[in-house]
């Protein structure tokens, strides 16, 4: 059962990636990224994270998406039929990543990683409380920090979105 | 618990003024769109106090939040530098008029500098791979938005995306290194990542797969050959005070991980034999050799493009490319000496990179050009300004009296005390090409005559008053260097090592 | 022997002077156009009134070279302290000054030289002010090489001349000038950086008792670095004929060679000549090429004994094509400026061949030509310079019969022209004489071959005399005036020490016997000691 | 230092004065110069003549050493210093007299020669420097000295013969007569170089000393030879020997007088003096080398002489000649005989060239006063029969060329003769016969080729009627020099006996000094030598005095009695003629091979220095540059897709440095992953 | 066949390739910014799989949390600079935007 799941979650995520990266339409794209990100979360689930699996669909389906969408939208001309997306440099970058891809294989079957001894011992179990407590005693910065981070990244994204009366514009050096 | 944060808080202390400064620009913000002399002001009064706090702090050597971050003297010396620079930035942006143009969001300009600074002062505590990694991310973030500020130019917004697109490639890359290693010890914090490489491990190619991905995002951050790329687009696009920041503060932060990490992961506690200072990297990990490979090149490649430059700040970006081969040049030694020599570098750079951007700043608000050709005749037109531009060239060549001529000496002295002299002699080799290229500005300016009656150019006396604060310590450090090394050599120590 | 004025040691006042003189120079309105000049001529005046004392002095019976003891006018101060910290060790950098019988009389040049510059660039109009505190600058990083006796110190003032040099020449240079600059900066920097590997692995090698803690500490103390006892046994440097040991040596020979300059590292001097105003081809001939033999001789032989003997033959040939290309060059060129700077490579070439030879005459006759050259090269500069002011043209082929026009300045001329041909009665005479009577001790058929130079020399001096000075006066030179007072009182004082000593060379032998004597000897006897073990 | 020594200094001293005065302060003293510079010559003359008498009353020398430079070394256990100093024996004496003698005549007849010239009083100084520096030579005890006088009278020399020199030839010939004298100098130069370091000391009577205890430089007499030729060779250039005697025809550029005080009777003659002193260290090798030059040189001259049509040209040849005839005398061994025919020819050489001068001075009148400025007031052929306009001129002339030919009862028959005998028994012992043979050959042609020109130039019928009327004998100033000259051109002034010097007082004196060299002293024993000199001496009196006779008469056939046609002559041994005319080609060939090489080397040289050695040093910069732009042939864009796999990698790492950076950022990625990629393949 | 350590790893290499193409190969800059997000994945894979396998360590769990969180924070900046640059460039097209350049 748990291979089954667990192949089924593989091929809906490389399944969809696949479509993410090679459809010639970003619409598809982006759709397709749905369907990764929740093979994602069906593995997360598998790998007995079930709060990060939420916090995956919450965050990425529910924000990060929709975020992606609204990009796709507001920079896409969709009255017209074109919205492709091509692609350049595909002689390199399939070999580059042939290449990276072999490397990894390889290296996934021959290193030695650092597992526990007794496996049998691990069951599911939820994870929620662990890191609720983690978050506020071990991981007091990073949680502070990336509260920072977050404000940041809204003034940020704020300032730079924020529609100014356009002018024509000189660029100063060029 | 509450006393265990507390105390904790205390260790942070000026990160906290920081934070408290940044929200206190934000505020004042606004309450008052239209004053960005007080933003500045206020932002520089939060810097100046975090700067004392942190002078509370030197000798300071713990660990703090579930060793998230080390607060020791070295994380304590790249802070200096990193507020210093912020400063300097600060005061420079007062006088920019590229920033002055954007009136409106001074605010968010402020704080975003604050929060670049707050970001790279976690940065250089950090010493568990998430932390680096969050903190990495912060700082490039606020880099991301901060070079795009000047919303009206284009090349701005293009460095922007060219920034942000390069750098989250390689921090994802960065991250994919750093699940890697915690595959391979089961931990992310870096001293007990070291204790179980220690244990000796099988597994070779995971290991340098894992510590060369890491190595790309320390890389990007510091513009090393090959991750270097991004750096001359962006800088020759991204406002000018922010280039300046980017290319000291930045930079100084990526190479204070940098060295943290490779130090306390990597090295190999067992060897004693070594003279005091030296240490030798654990079996099986590689990264002298890459780093020595990533020296030469970032420093030959640099100066060679640089050569072909006629925008000066695109001149500057290839230089500040090859300083940090110089720089590199400093940890392949794997020794204290070395160590110590780079952060005796950073100082130096500290006042002659941000010198020498900053007379480029200022030429710019006047003549609206960074070309190399407009550059001809300045010598006439302002000369404290063009001498000032002459000496930190000069010290960015490395010629003495000047200061930089002292932190590429101390980089070489390390490397000859490890008697790797054939890269010694490939960096000073190095630093004679580097003249042809600084020396042409200086050409431009005192023997190259400009346009016939051209103004002569006058500067209020609040920016000669800054030009003066970089240009003295470049000039004295020169000379008087004795407390400068005393103090870089006594803040080599980092938590966690002996 | 100390001296001292004001509680400041003469050393001090001599090297900073011109510093002062900087300062009061840039301190003054732009407009006091003789103020400047005056300053910078009571300045460099005074530094010649303080040379002349440290001459008389002088002790002549004390060696120095290598011995702390008997270096004069000693001036030691810590100036870079840093205390141990487990790695360096302790850093200890002295302000270590002293002079020797084979410094003094290149301070003594400066010092001239430099006046002399002053007053020959008392026409220049264009930025006065800037000219002239980088003169002084200038100055200052001279007179230091030739008195700093802490390797790194000495290194500080080498490099700080550099970029005087490149704005005298590019900003008040001929039409090629910023080429010229740019190729004089490059080179030189190419070789200094060599100069600064060849110190630091120095450093590294030797270690001395630190006499205020007690502690063993790395030391740039140039006289530390000569004594055997004091390398480390397993450093880079210990041994004998080690490959390290020759590499550091070559490093440093190129350094030194460049300036000098040596056969395949002279391009730059023709360039830098010929574009310089007359002031700094005076000083770059007269002072700047010393540097470079002076270094050899302080620093190359005496650290590197070994090496040194090793490599005398090579060097002794070098010094041969020196001579000999040098001369030809100077046979080809139509160029005054380009012809005199060529004969500085010849000349200089004898300098040359005569520490080669690593005996006492060799050694004295080097040391002297050194001192000949600076005087003579410095007259013949300024006997271009003359002419170049009033016709603005340098070719030799352009003018003729200046004898008649001229008589003073061909009086002059002639002494000098004669002076460099080697002519007895002159001082190069002497010099040459020595260089070549103690190379023919060691190379026998190098120093034959060598002795062509004579000929040579003789045939383009006397050649360009006749083009320039004898036969019939173009026309268009008719209302050439004679030279005035300004620039006899330049060309007269070095006329008559080029006179004097031709006839009494003591004077300056004197001074460097003991000093060459010791350096000869130490470095015999040390090319067989092995150091450091 | 003995009071001797400092009358000896003093005589050295007084032309310096001279000159001093005159160079400063010459201007101030207007055409009074001449008159400063004779009266300080005479009062040395005076001292000179002192000198000598009482120097020929006494035996031994006056020596007088002093160290001049002590390097406080020692070399071989012997303290290393240079030693220097003056001394007076037999030979410096003599010559003090000689030189002292000529330049005040010199002075004197200058005074109304040089009247007027424009330099005047330079020229008065130029002399006293010149003195000073031919006294000096004679007056040193060592050769560093020796040398260093010897480069000042080529200087003065080279000012001298410049003395006009607006005109290019003069200056032309100042220039070669320095540099081709340096040439010269160089091989005494070195010479002098292994002398020293053999001997750590530079005196004569230290080298001779170290000499006859058996030391000689390198072990070697090879070394020792080549020590002697190469300071021959300083004589060579001065002594105008072959193949260096090409500048002193040439020399004739300079005013008259002084072609008679340095090209005849003094500076030529210090090569001669410096044979003579250096004799002691001379091997039987050297020896024959130098009596082989000498003979050599005095053919080539002579056979030149014959055919020179200006008269100081004939006169100057002459002078190389009889130059030859010394060096042989000395190298054949005939010692005394070499240094007194220096002393005679100095005497009635000066005064060929004085009474030349005075014919000269003379024309060039005539030529001025008719407006001439064409005709060459120095050719004999344009001149003929001014014997009765000035018979002084023409008597003294007469009395000189008598001696010089070698006739009996004048000084010079009696020096010839015995250097003439030298060479019977030079070749009685060697077997080398051509010497003997060429020295009366060259008799007989010197004969020859001065009554021709005297005959050419006095007598006959003038060419120019007008002109022959406005020649006037010369003044009083100019004519009493010749006097003089002609009164010691007698033989009793160096022996009573009129047809041998053998036992005159000269012979006396001037004795044969020991030869050191104990292998040359073995080779030729000086009293057996002796000996067969004064058996050989009537067979070379009566050979001389016939070749002599024989050329006189050939003279008067040919160019008096036109008997035989001189034209006729010429025409049917042209290329001959043409060859002697051109002086063998001598210039034409040092042009086209030394001056030509030297020229073409160091063009040859300029250029690769600018071209080559500046070349790379640019080429490296240019390379540098070129490493980092060589990119636009491997432009990204050209690699599009459908290229070659491999090669687009072979691109891609080509593509260099700058053109990487094409603003693409997605192509910056890819090669941050390819490096990514390669640091870690190193490490599989 | 039991599903190990090295499936998950597998997937998450697959997931990681893909990402790198897509962030190098395709011009649109929402394309390269749905390819960084892949890598982000791929990497949360490995911290989640480590941590299972590794016997349940919490460390990778906040590590991807934090991931998560910055993933977040990158795209909200991400999409207002690709908006900035349309709004200026009027294309969105990487490797059109290239005037910065040597």
């Amino acid at each position: 059962m748990y291979e089954i799941i667990f192949y089924f979650f593989a091929a809906v995520t490389i399944g969809s990636a696949g479509v993410v990266v090679f459809s010639r339409n970003i619409v598809y794209s982006a759709f397709a990224l749905f369907f990764t990100f929740f093979g994602v979360a069906g593995i997360y689930v598998l790998l007995n994270a079930d709060f990060l699996a939420v916090t995956q669909l919450l965050i990425y389906v529910g924000g990060i998406l929709v975020l992606i969408l609204f990009g796709v939208m507001l920079t896409t001309n969709t009255v017209s039929v074109d919205i492709k997306a091509k692609s350049l440099n595909t002689l390199p970058a399939v070999s580059v990543v042939a290449a990276l891809a072999g490397l990894l294989a390889g290296m996934i079957w021959t290193t030695d990683w650092f597992m526990s001894k007794n496996m049998s011992e691990i069951t599911a179990q939820t994870t929620s409380k662990e890191i609720g407590s983690a978050l506020i005693t071990t991981h007091l910065l990073p949680f502070e920090v990336a509260s920072v981070v977050l404000l940041v990244a809204i003034v940020g994204a704020a300032m730079m979105a924020r529609r100014e009366s356009v002018k024509t514009q000189i660029s100063n050096s060029k | 618990m509450l006393e265990t944060i507390l105390s904790n808080l205390n260790n942070i202390l000026p990160e906290v003024v920081v934070t408290v400064t940044l929200c206190l620009v934000l505020i004042l913000h606004l309450i008052d769109r239209k004053n960005a002399q007080n933003l500045m002001l206020l932002a520089v009064a939060g810097l100046f106090t975090a700067l004392y706090v942190l002078t509370t702090q030197i000798g300071l050597n713990n660990s703090t939040f579930s060793g998230m971050l080390s607060v020791d003297p070295f994380a304590t010396y790249f802070k200096i530098v990193i507020i210093l620079s912020t400063i300097v930035v600060a005061v420079m942006s007062r006088f920019s008029d590229e920033i002055n143009d954007e009136k409106k969001t001074s605010g968010e300009y402020y704080f975003l500098i604050l929060s670049m600074a707050l970001g790279m002062m976690f940065m250089v505590g950090a010493s568990n791979l998430l932390m680096m990694y969050l903190t990495l991310e912060m700082s490039s973030l606020t880099s991301y938005v901060a070079s795009g500020f000047t919303r009206k130019a284009k090349d701005s917004t293009e460095a922007s995306l060219k920034y942000l697109l390069y750098g989250a490639f390689s921090s994802g890359i960065m991250l994919y290194g750093i699940s890697l290693i915690y595959g391979l010890t089961g931990t992310l914090d870096i001293v007990g990542v070291n204790h179980v490489l220690m244990q000796g491990s099988s597994s070779q190619l995971a290991l340098i797969v894992a510590s060369i991905m890491i190595l790309v995002g320390f890389g990007y951050k510091i513009s090393a050959v090959p991750f270097h790329f991004w750096t001359p687009d962006v800088y020759e696009g991204a406002p000018t005070t922010i280039t300046a920041f980017l290319s000291v503060a930045s930079k100084a932060a990526g190479f204070a991980m940098m060295m943290r990490a490779f130090k306390v992961m990597f090295i190999d506690s067992s060897v004693t034999s070594l003279p005091p200072g030296a240490w030798t990297l654990i079996s099986g990990v590689h990264i002298q050799n890459a780093l020595m490979i990533l020296a030469v090149l970032t420093m030959t490649l640099g100066n060679l493009v640089a050569l072909w430059q006629d925008n000066v700040k695109r001149l500057l970006a290839y230089s500040s490319i090859a300083q940090a081969g110089y720089m590199l040049l400093g940890l392949v030694v794997l020794s204290s000496d070395g160590f110590a020599a780079v952060m005796i570098y950073f100082v130096v750079y500290l006042f002659m990179n941000l010198g020498a951007f900053y007379v480029v700043m200022l030429i710019a608000n006047k003549t609206k050009s960074e070309n190399i050709d407009d550059y001809k005749g300045l010598g006439k037109r302002t000369p404290l300004l063009s001498v000032a531009l002459a000496v930190f060239l000069v010290s960015l060549t490395g010629l003495p009296p000047t200061a930089g001529f002292i932190g590429k000496w101390m980089i070489f002295l390390s490397l000859i005390n490890a008697k790797m002299i054939g890269i010694a002699v490939i960096g000073v080799l190095n630093s004679v090409v580097s003249l042809y290229y600084y020396v042409r500005i200086i050409r431009n300016m005192f023997l190259r005559d400009g346009q016939p009656n051209e103004e002569p150019i006058k500067f209020p006396l609040a920016q000669n008053i800054l030009l003066m604060s970089l240009l003295i310590p470049t000039l004295y450090f020169g000379l008087f260097f004795n407390e400068l090394i005393q103090f870089a050599q006594f803040s080599v120590q980092m938590f966690g090592l002996k | 022997m100390e001296l001292k004025i004001l509680n400041i040691g003469i050393l001090t006042w001599l090297t900073f002077l011109p510093v002062l003189g900087m300062i009061i120079v840039l301190l003054l309105p732009k407009e006091q156009k003789s103020a400047i000049r005056w300053t910078s001529l009571g300045i460099t005046l005074l530094q010649v009134v303080f040379a002349s004392i440290l001459f008389t002095k002088f002790d002549r019976t004390l060696a120095g070279v290598n011995n702390a003891d008997t270096m004069q006018f000693k001036e030691v101060f810590n100036w870079i302290n840093v205390h141990s910290t487990g790695w360096f060790g302790s850093i200890k950098i002295d302000y270590f000054l002293g002079i020797d019988g084979i410094s003094m009389p290149m301070v003594f040049l400066t010092a001239l030289i430099s006046c002399v510059a002053v007053i020959s660039s008392w026409s220049i109009e264009k930025s006065l002010k800037g000219y002239f505190a980088l003169l002084l600058l200038l100055d200052t990083g001279m007179m230091g090489v030739f008195v700093a006796l802490d390797f790194f110190l000495f290194y500080i003032f080498w490099e700080i001349m550099l970029l005087p040099m490149y704005f005298l020449i590019g900003v008040w240079g001929g039409p090629r000038r910023e080429y010229a600059a740019i190729k004089f900066f490059l080179y030189t920097l190419l070789g200094s950086v060599l100069l600064l590997l060849a110190m630091l692995a120095l450093y590294f090698s030797v270690t001395i008792i630190d006499p205020a803690s007690g502690e063993k500490i790395h030391t740039f103390n140039m006289l530390a670095m000569m004594n055997p006892a004091n390398y480390d046994a397993g450093s880079i440097l210990s041994g004998i004929h080690t490959t390290w040991r020759y590499l550091a040596y070559v490093a440093i020979f190129i350094g030194f060679a460049i300036k000098v300059p040596i056969f395949p590292f002279h391009t730059w001097l023709p360039d830098a000549h010929v574009e310089a105003p007359t002031a700094i081809s005076v000083i770059l001939a007269g002072v700047l090429l010393k540097m470079g033999t002076y270094g050899l001789l302080r620093i190359g032989f005496p650290i590197f004994p070994d090496a040194a003997m090793h490599y005398l033959y090579p060097l002794a040939f070098l010094g041969f094509i020196n001579i000999i290309y040098g001369a030809f060059c100077a046979l080809a060129q139509k160029d005054f400026k380009k012809l005199i700077a060529y004969s500085s490579v010849s000349h200089m070439g004898i300098v040359i061949l005569g520490i080669a030879a690593m005996n006492t005459q060799g050694m004295l006759g080097g040391m002297l030509q050194m001192f000949n050259h600076g005087t003579i090269t410095a007259m013949l500069f300024l006997i271009v310079g003359v002419i170049y002011d009033r016709a603005h043209t340098r070719g030799v082929d352009e003018f003729g019969g200046l004898m008649n026009k001229m008589p003073k300045y061909s009086g002059i001329m002639i002494v000098a022209f004669f002076a460099a041909i080697g002519l007895p009665g002159l001082s190069g005479f002497i010099s040459e004489a020595f260089s070549f009577l103690g190379a023919f001790q060691t190379f026998r058929w190098l120093t034959i071959a060598s002795a062509f130079g004579i000929v040579l020399t003789a045939g383009y001096m006397l050649w360009t005399l006749q083009r320039v000075f004898l036969g019939t006066l173009p026309e268009r030179w008719n209302d050439l005036t004679d030279i005035n007072t300004r620039e006899m009182i330049m060309l007269i004082p070095l006329g008559i020490i080029v006179l004097v000593l031709g006839l009494y060379p003591n004077l300056m032998l004197d001074v460097m016997n003991t000093s060459a004597n010791t350096l000869v000897d130490f470095v015999r006897a040390n090319a067989g000691v092995a150091v450091g073990n | 230092m003995i009071p001797e020594l400092k009358i000896a200094l003093a005589i050295l001293l007084l032309p310096l004065a001279s000159f001093v005065l005159l160079i400063f302060f010459g201007k101030r003293f207007m055409d009074k110069a001449g008159h400063i510079g004779a009266a300080f010559l005479g009062l040395d003359l005076i001292l000179a003549l002192f000198t000598f008498g009482s120097r020929m009353g006494t035996e031994g020398k006056w020596d007088f050493t002093f160290t001049w430079i002590d390097f406080h070394t020692m070399v071989n256990n012997v303290p290393l210093k240079i030693d220097i100093g003056m001394m007076v024996d037999n030979l410096t004496a003599v010559m003090l007299v000689v030189v002292t003698l000529i330049s005040f005549l010199v002075h004197l007849f200058s005074l109304a020669y040089m009247k007027g010239d424009i330099r005047y009083s330079r020229y008065y100084a130029n002399l006293g420097i010149f003195t000073f520096s031919m006294l000096g030579i004679v007056l040193t005890n060592n050769y560093l000295l020796m040398y260093v006088f010897w480069e000042l009278v080529g200087l003065s020399s080279y000012l001298l013969i410049g003395h006009w020199y607006e005109k290019k030839s003069a200056s032309d010939a100042s220039k070669k007569a320095f540099i081709v004298n340096r040439v010269g100098d160089l091989g005494f130069f070195i010479g002098i170089m292994i002398v020293w370091m053999q001997f750590s000391t530079l005196t004569f009577d230290g080298i001779f000393g170290a000499i006859g205890t058996g030391v000689i430089p390198f072990d070697s007499n090879t070394w020792l030879t080549a020590a002697g030729l190469l300071i021959f060779c300083g004589a060579v250039g001065k002594s105008a020997q072959f193949p260096l005697h090409v500048w002193l025809p040439d020399a004739m550029e300079g005013p008259t007088p002084v072609s008679a005080l340095i090209h005849a009777a003094t500076m030529v003659a210090a090569g001669v003096y410096l044979v003579a002193r250096t004799f002691p260290m001379l091997t039987a090798d050297a020896l024959m080398v130098i009596a082989y030059t000498g003979a050599i040189t005095a053919f080539i001259a002579a056979s030149i002489a014959i055919v020179q049509n200006d008269i100081k040209k004939i006169l100057a040849y002459s002078t190389v000649s009889q130059l030859g005839y010394m060096v042989m005398g000395l190298g054949v061994g005939a010692y005394s005989a070499g240094v007194m025919h220096l002393v005679t020819h100095a005497a009635f050489k000066a005064g060929l060239f004085l009474a030349s001068g005075s014919v000269i001075h003379a024309m060039h009148n005539a030529l001025h006063h008719q407006h001439d400025h064409h005709t060459d007031a120095q050719d004999v052929r344009n001149m003929g029969g001014l014997k009765s306009k000035m018979p002084f001129t023409f008597w003294t002339m007469l009395i000189f060329t008598l001696a010089i030919s070698g006739v009996p009862l004048t000084s010079g028959f009696l020096s010839k003769d015995e250097i003439l005998a030298g060479t019977l028994a030079f070749s009685h012992f060697t077997g080398h016969s051509i010497i003997p043979i060429i020295g009366f050959l060259v008799a007989g042609l010197t004969a020859f080729y001065m009554f021709r020109m005297l005959i050419l130039t006095f007598m006959g019928e003038h060419q120019d009627k007008q002109r022959y009327d406005h020649v006037h004998e010369s003044p009083f100033v100019m004519t009493v020099p010749l006097m003089v000259l002609a009164a010691l051109s007698f033989f009793f002034f160096f022996s009573l006996n009129p047809i041998s010097a053998s036992h005159g007082w000269f012979f006396e004196k001037m004795t044969y000094p020991t030869v050191v060299v104990p292998a040359a002293a073995a080779a030729t024993p000086t009293e057996e030598f002796v000996e067969e000199v004064h058996h050989q001496h009537t067979m070379a009196m009566v050979l001389s005095v016939g070749v002599s006779g024989l050329g006189i008469l050939l003279a008067f056939v040919t160019y008096f009695w036109k008997k035989i046609s001189a034209d006729a002559f010429e025409k049917t041994l042209k290329p001959l003629h043409t060859f002697l005319y051109n002086k063998w080609y001598f210039d034409e060939l040092y042009d086209a091979t030394a001056v030509a090489a030297m020229m073409g080397i160091a063009k040859v040289l300029s250029w690769f220095d600018g071209a080559i050695v500046d070349g790379i040093v640019n080429g490296a910069g240019w390379l540098a540059k070129l490493v980092s732009n060589i990119s636009s042939k491997f432009d990204s864009y050209v690699v599009d897709g459908a290229v070659n796999f491999i090669a687009y990698f072979a691109g891609l790492l080509g593509l260099s440095l700058r053109k990487v950076q094409t603003g693409k950022v997605q192509t910056y990625m890819i090669l941050a992953i390819i490096g990514l990629m390669v640091l870690m393949a190193m490490y599989m | 066949m039991t599903i190990t350590l090295t499936h998950f790893l597998i997937v998450s290499a697959i997931l990681f390739s893909f990402g790198i193409y897509a962030v190098i190969s395709r011009r649109n800059a929402i394309m390269v910014l749905m390819g960084i997000e892949l890598i982000l994945n791929s990497a949360n894979i490995n911290f989640l799989a480590f941590s299972r396998f590794g016997g349940m360590n919490i460390e990778g769990q906040m590590a991807a949390v934090f991931v998560i969180i910055l993933a977040a924070a990158e795209a909200a900046v991400a999409l207002a600079i690709v908006l900035n640059i349309y709004k200026r460039f009027h294309t969105v097209n990487v490797d059109e935007i290239s005037f910065l350049k040597d």
